[in-house]
């Protein structure tokens, strides 16, 4: 049987949230259903949606709203199935600064990783305290969001993952506080999920549906045996931080066993619910087909 | 000296070289036309390679937006150009003047070369700030090696049957510095100096990539999570534009300074 | 009289690939108080190389270098004033600036520096030329500014390294004329290097060759002929008699291979 | 050759030269115990800069991971670095040999080095795919530049004398270019590959960043979210002796070259 | 006799600061085939321009060079070999490499390029030398290389700027009896530019004066003496006499401000 040459693209460095792939690598899953299956990770999470889009990559890891906003400005990817299915990103402060809730933050400094969404974001959770975006200073600090908190340079940071900035600051031996998104006003989406293009479902279908099969094998493995996929991990990447992830991982596994009706199953509200957002947002086009941006039928179509 | 820069510049112009001049407009015309033409043949989408005609038009669209932070990279860029100069040429005497500094401060010099920027830019952030200071020192670290590599190479490169006239002539080591090594190493200086002034650009533009809310290199970094394709290639065209720009003024100077040479 | 300078046991070798050539082992002479010797040998006899031990441009060598009594290596020397066989105009600067060179080292007024080479510009035939640079003067005109460099510099002893060399029999009358007369008022004590035997009757007081094998100071001539000295039909016949003798002597040194 | 080679360096280390080579170690050493003085008095977190020690722990912990990531950066670099120079002396040729290119490649070559590589990292993993080529694309465009500016600095310095006397001779162009300006340009080109040696190792580092799974670049890069501070300075410490290394043997080339000069 | 070479109504300026500023504005001479002429002028009055102008080294200029019956402007020019006042040696070259330069651009044989000139090398005082380089060199060697290279150039007509200059009496005795017994062999045609009147009146058939206001060639000797020839107490007398006709034609011509 001759094995496919695939690519994977990852949104980040290999982590806990890509505990599933590497245990579907060991555990030889995609060479079981004929893929030869490449992963590597490019510049910045964004790049994926251009090289999904334009066939260099046949899939990738991404985020919801940054596919429809990619679809918006007409790339043709799909999401295929949700990997995390819930937002980790927050808004995230040290403990000692007393920031639990959107109005402590009138006068501060938020980081951002300078992603205009996150401006967007903020603006919901403010707006659900009857704050604007005037009342914050906002600081571009780049993705390494952390040495700006620990450093006092800002007060709090938002576009930080509550599985993973949070560690670190707790392994820097600092209390760290949480606000989730979907606590405070902003509609529930999909942080991560797995994408292919329009092109590749069609003239490809049988490989994407072993693809995903694979894919998703993998996780449900990581779900049941979470230590063995922290050592897939760590095994494939020795340069991982183990003890980062195996927190990670900890924090993953109930959103991953919560995912209904089965790990991977992508929902209408959810999409449409976070696509009028942005269309609120004027973040995309008010006029974007969202049922063409994701196909949930390759999980559900899984025994 | 104004005349002189004048003149250099309508020397340039005259002698009927129209024809050289537009000859090379025509080159770069007919690229265009070929990335345009290309495009529509394989149906390119925007997001992938927008076409030159999409780009122009985004220039047009967006000429407020544009011409507000060229500005402000166009600034960073100018003053970390010069304080790159200045340091080059103080770390070039002092380096060609000692050999304990060649033997210790040049292996810094280069290992701060290695520094990636990208990398280190939170503790950068934290360290200076977010201000300009930090675009600053990013154009200064990027610029300042070629100015320092080419500047020694130029003194080393001086005859040394002028120093030695010179020392019959009993002048200092300064004087030697400034009367023979100096005008020696002029041209590789300014060759130094024409690298620098193109790197001074993307220096700005890595400067801003982090810890900044203007400059082109923040427009094309908000661009690219949005995909607004055309705007990130408007703005590349007119860090070309500038980067020519600085790179003729330099050559200008040369121009000048080499005049008689 | 003063010996002003005087050489002791000169030695030159060159390294090159690890063979050690020897230019010459064993050079004694020395110069009076406004005397004018010459030395005149073979061409790649080590004329040079003599003039840039002297003046400090070489300082690797055997034997001793002595100005006023004081061994020259205590680099105190602001006695010599050294015109090179390589004219070494710097091409960033002009005629002017380029014979000024000397003095702006030494800090002197500029205007002043200005002024005292302007006066001397038409007595080197280089009037008009004050801001042409190197490359555009020719050989001769190179030469001149060279030589108007150090007289500028207006030190005690003055090397003279073939001076006139590129310079047409006229010039170089001129020349030897402005010299003669400018060296006696000045008090100026001069080593000349030439390959012209009568520019050495004329101007020395004394003339020494250089040849043989090995290379060394093989004979000196005492030239007496009353100053100031003109070739009139007066004294044609004693000056051939100078010219001849050194000749001659020159003739029975020259080395096989030259 | 290998014999003269090895005799430069020989020339280098002897002459009682000990001293003025361990006299800098000693400097910067000195520098090293002052920063673990200062981390020690400051109490400075490790995620913010790490200490000296640290760091040389992290080098010896972590030697293999290290040693493998590095074979990959320097891999790329001096294929990138070769490339560069090769193009670079092409480019200059052309560029110096035909005034319209000077006119219409070289601007165009300018215009290049203003692209910010990290912008357009998703058309150039669309181009040529995440494999060792986007490397050696981006060491080339970072690494030529400053071979193609001295080189053709070097050319216009050559003696126009020396130039006229070989068209007496009746010499062709190309023998002009390559008996006098080749000659004649090349101290200015080994200024150039000497900057162009250094930024080859800083290009490895952003092609890394662009899309890969090794080199030091992605080590860098995926040891900074992981707040693995010390080992992204090592990393650096390890990118600055490559640096210093692919230095000295241009160094020695231009030892070597210019031997007779 | 065939006219080899022809320069008419030549004529040169050069502009600097918008003034143009004319060395001369007719020059007319001729050179036959097998004939040797010489140049002899106060300096720089344009003796260097004119051989640049013929070699083809300046390309703008007014008048006329016509070699072999062609104007020379046509670029086809391969007969003229051109030995300039500068040595212009490159540095990265030794002695041999620089001496067969010209013969590596015509594609000569290497090793037979080599060969020739190694041969000439101790004619011209050269041997032993052929591995150093120029920097190494004395003045009168380095002359002595860049005289060989053109010598090997081995071309019909050649121009010689001050070949001899930096030569003293017995090396340049030497050449001159080489280089009048080699020119006849070889039947070359020269035009040789010196200062030296000795010189010009022991190797040429003719001697031009250049010199005048405006500058232009002024006066012509022929110098009628057999060949070879050779300082002897037989011809003291002739020699002497065109040497002195010669030096009191250029006093007559010298203009004033040089
Ligand atoms: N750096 C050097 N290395 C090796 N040999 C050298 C060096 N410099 C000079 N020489 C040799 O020393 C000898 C003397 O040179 P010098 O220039 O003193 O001669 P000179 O008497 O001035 O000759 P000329 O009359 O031709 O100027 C020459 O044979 C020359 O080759
Ligand atoms: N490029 C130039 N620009 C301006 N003037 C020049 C240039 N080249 C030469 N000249 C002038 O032309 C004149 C003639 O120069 P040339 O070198 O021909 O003299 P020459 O007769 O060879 O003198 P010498 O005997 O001193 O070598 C000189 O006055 C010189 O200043
Ligand atoms: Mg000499
Ligand atoms: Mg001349």
């Amino acid at each position: 049987q001759e094995n496919s040459e695939t690519k994977l693209a990852l949104d980040w460095y290999p982590n806990s949230n890509h505990g599933g792939v590497y245990t579907a690598l060991e555990k030889k899953y995609f060479e079981d259903e004929g893929l030869l299956v490449d992963v590597y990770i490019p510049s910045d999470p964004s790049t994926i949606l251009q090289t999904v889009g334009a066939g260099q990559d046949d899939f990738g890891i991404s985020y919801q709203p940054d596919l429809l906003l990619a679809r918006s400005q007409g790339i043709p990817v799909v999401s295929i199935a949700s990997i995390v299915q819930i937002p980790l990103n927050s808004i995230m402060s040290l403990s000692s600064s007393n920031i639990s809730n959107p109005s402590d933050l009138k006068g501060k400094t938020i980081g951002y990783p300078g992603i205009p969404l996150n401006i967007g974001i903020l603006e919901s959770i403010l707006d659900s305290e009857g704050l604007t975006i005037s009342d914050v200073e906002l600081l571009d600090v780049g993705f390494d969001l952390v040495p700006a908190l620990l450093s006092g340079t800002v007060d709090a940071v938002i576009g930080a993952y509550w599985t993973h900035e949070s560690i670190l600051i707790e392994m820097e031996g600092q209390g760290v506080s949480i606000m989730k998104l979907e606590d405070w006003g902003v509609p529930l989406y999909y942080e991560l999920i797995l994408i292919t293009n329009e092109k590749m479902i069609e003239d490809n279908k049988s490989l994407v549906e072993n693809f995903v099969k694979a894919f998703i094998n993998g996780y449900q493995d990581s779900i049941n045996h979470p230590d063995d996929s922290l050592d897939y991990l760590i095994k494939a990447n020795p340069e991982m931080n183990s003890e980062l992830e195996d927190k990670g991982l900890d924090l993953l596994i109930p959103i991953w066993s919560a995912s209904k009706p089965k790990f991977g199953s992508q929902e209408k509200s959810v999409w449409d619910g976070f696509a009028q957002w942005m269309i609120d947002k004027n973040l995309i086009d008010k006029n974007l087909d969202i049922s063409k941006a994701y196909d949930p039928t390759f999980v559900e179509n899984l025994d | 000296m104004f005349q002189i820069i004048f003149k250099t510049v309508k020397k340039y112009f005259e002698y009927g070289k129209f024809l050289s001049i537009i000859s090379p407009l025509i080159l770069i015309f007919l690229l265009l036309i070929i990335w345009q033409i290309g495009i529509l043949i394989f149906d390119t989408p925007n997001w992938m390679l927008p076409s030159p005609v999409a780009i122009f038009q985004e220039i047009i669209d967006s000429k407020n937006i544009l011409f507000k932070h060229s500005l402000v990279t166009l600034n960073e860029s100018f003053w970390g150009l010069l304080l790159a100069i200045i340091l080059g040429v103080i770390f070039g005497i002092i380096i060609f003047s000692f050999k304990t500094a060649e033997r210790s401060v040049y292996p810094l010099i280069i290992a701060s070369q290695t520094i990636p920027i990208i990398a280190i830019a939170p503790l950068l952030l934290i360290w200076v700030g977010p201000g300009i200071l930090s675009k600053i020192i990013v154009v200064v670290l990027i610029s300042f090696f070629p100015v320092v590599v080419n500047l020694i190479d130029g003194f080393k490169n001086a005859d040394k049957d002028y120093e030695k006239m010179l020392k019959t002539f009993n002048a200092s080591k300064i004087q030697i510095l400034l009367k023979i090594h100096f005008p020696f190493a002029l041209p590789y200086l300014l060759s130094g100096i024409k690298i620098a002034s193109v790197s001074s650009i993307i220096g700005a533009v890595i400067g801003e990539w982090v810890g900044s809310t203007e400059g082109l290199g923040w427009l094309i970094k908000v661009s690219s999570p949005q995909f607004l394709t055309e705007r990130m290639f408007a703005s590349i065209v007119i860090l070309s534009f500038m980067a020519i720009i600085l790179f003729s003024l330099s050559w200008l100077l040369e121009k000048f300074l080499l005049r008689n040479y | 009289m003063d010996k002003l300078l005087e050489v002791k046991s000169l030695g030159k070798s060159f390294k090159s690939k690890n063979v050690e050539k020897t230019i010459f082992s064993n050079i004694n002479f020395h110069l009076f108080d406004q005397e004018i010797i010459s030395i005149i040998g073979p061409s790649g006899c080590g004329k040079s190389t003599i003039l840039n031990i002297i003046s400090g441009v070489e300082s690797d060598f055997q034997g001793e270098v002595i100005i006023k009594g004081q061994n020259s290596s205590l680099k105190n020397q602001s006695e010599v004033s050294y015109m090179q066989q390589k004219d070494l105009l710097l091409p960033w600067r002009n005629v002017l600036e380029n014979s000024i060179l000397g003095l702006e080292i030494n800090k002197l007024n500029k205007n002043k520096s200005r002024e005292n080479a302007l006066r001397l510009l038409p007595e080197f035939g280089l009037e008009g030329s004050e801001n042409m640079f190197p490359r555009h003067l020719s050989g001769g005109m190179r030469q001149r500014v060279s030589f108007l460099r150090s007289i500028l510099l207006e030190r005690p002893i003055m090397l003279l390294d073939e001076p006139f060399s590129a310079l047409d029999s006229i010039t170089r009358s001129k020349m030897h004329e402005w010299v003669s007369s400018i060296l006696m008022i000045n008090k100026k004590s001069v080593v000349l290097v030439t390959h012209d035997i009568y520019e050495a009757v004329l101007l020395s007081d004394r003339v020494l060759i250089m040849g043989g094998s090995p290379i060394n100071i093989c004979m000196e001539f005492e030239i007496n002929i009353n100053r100031p000295r003109f070739k009139s039909p007066n004294n044609q016949k004693i000056f051939s008699k100078y010219e001849k003798d050194i000749s001659d002597e020159l003739l029975k040194h020259v080395p096989n291979n030259i």
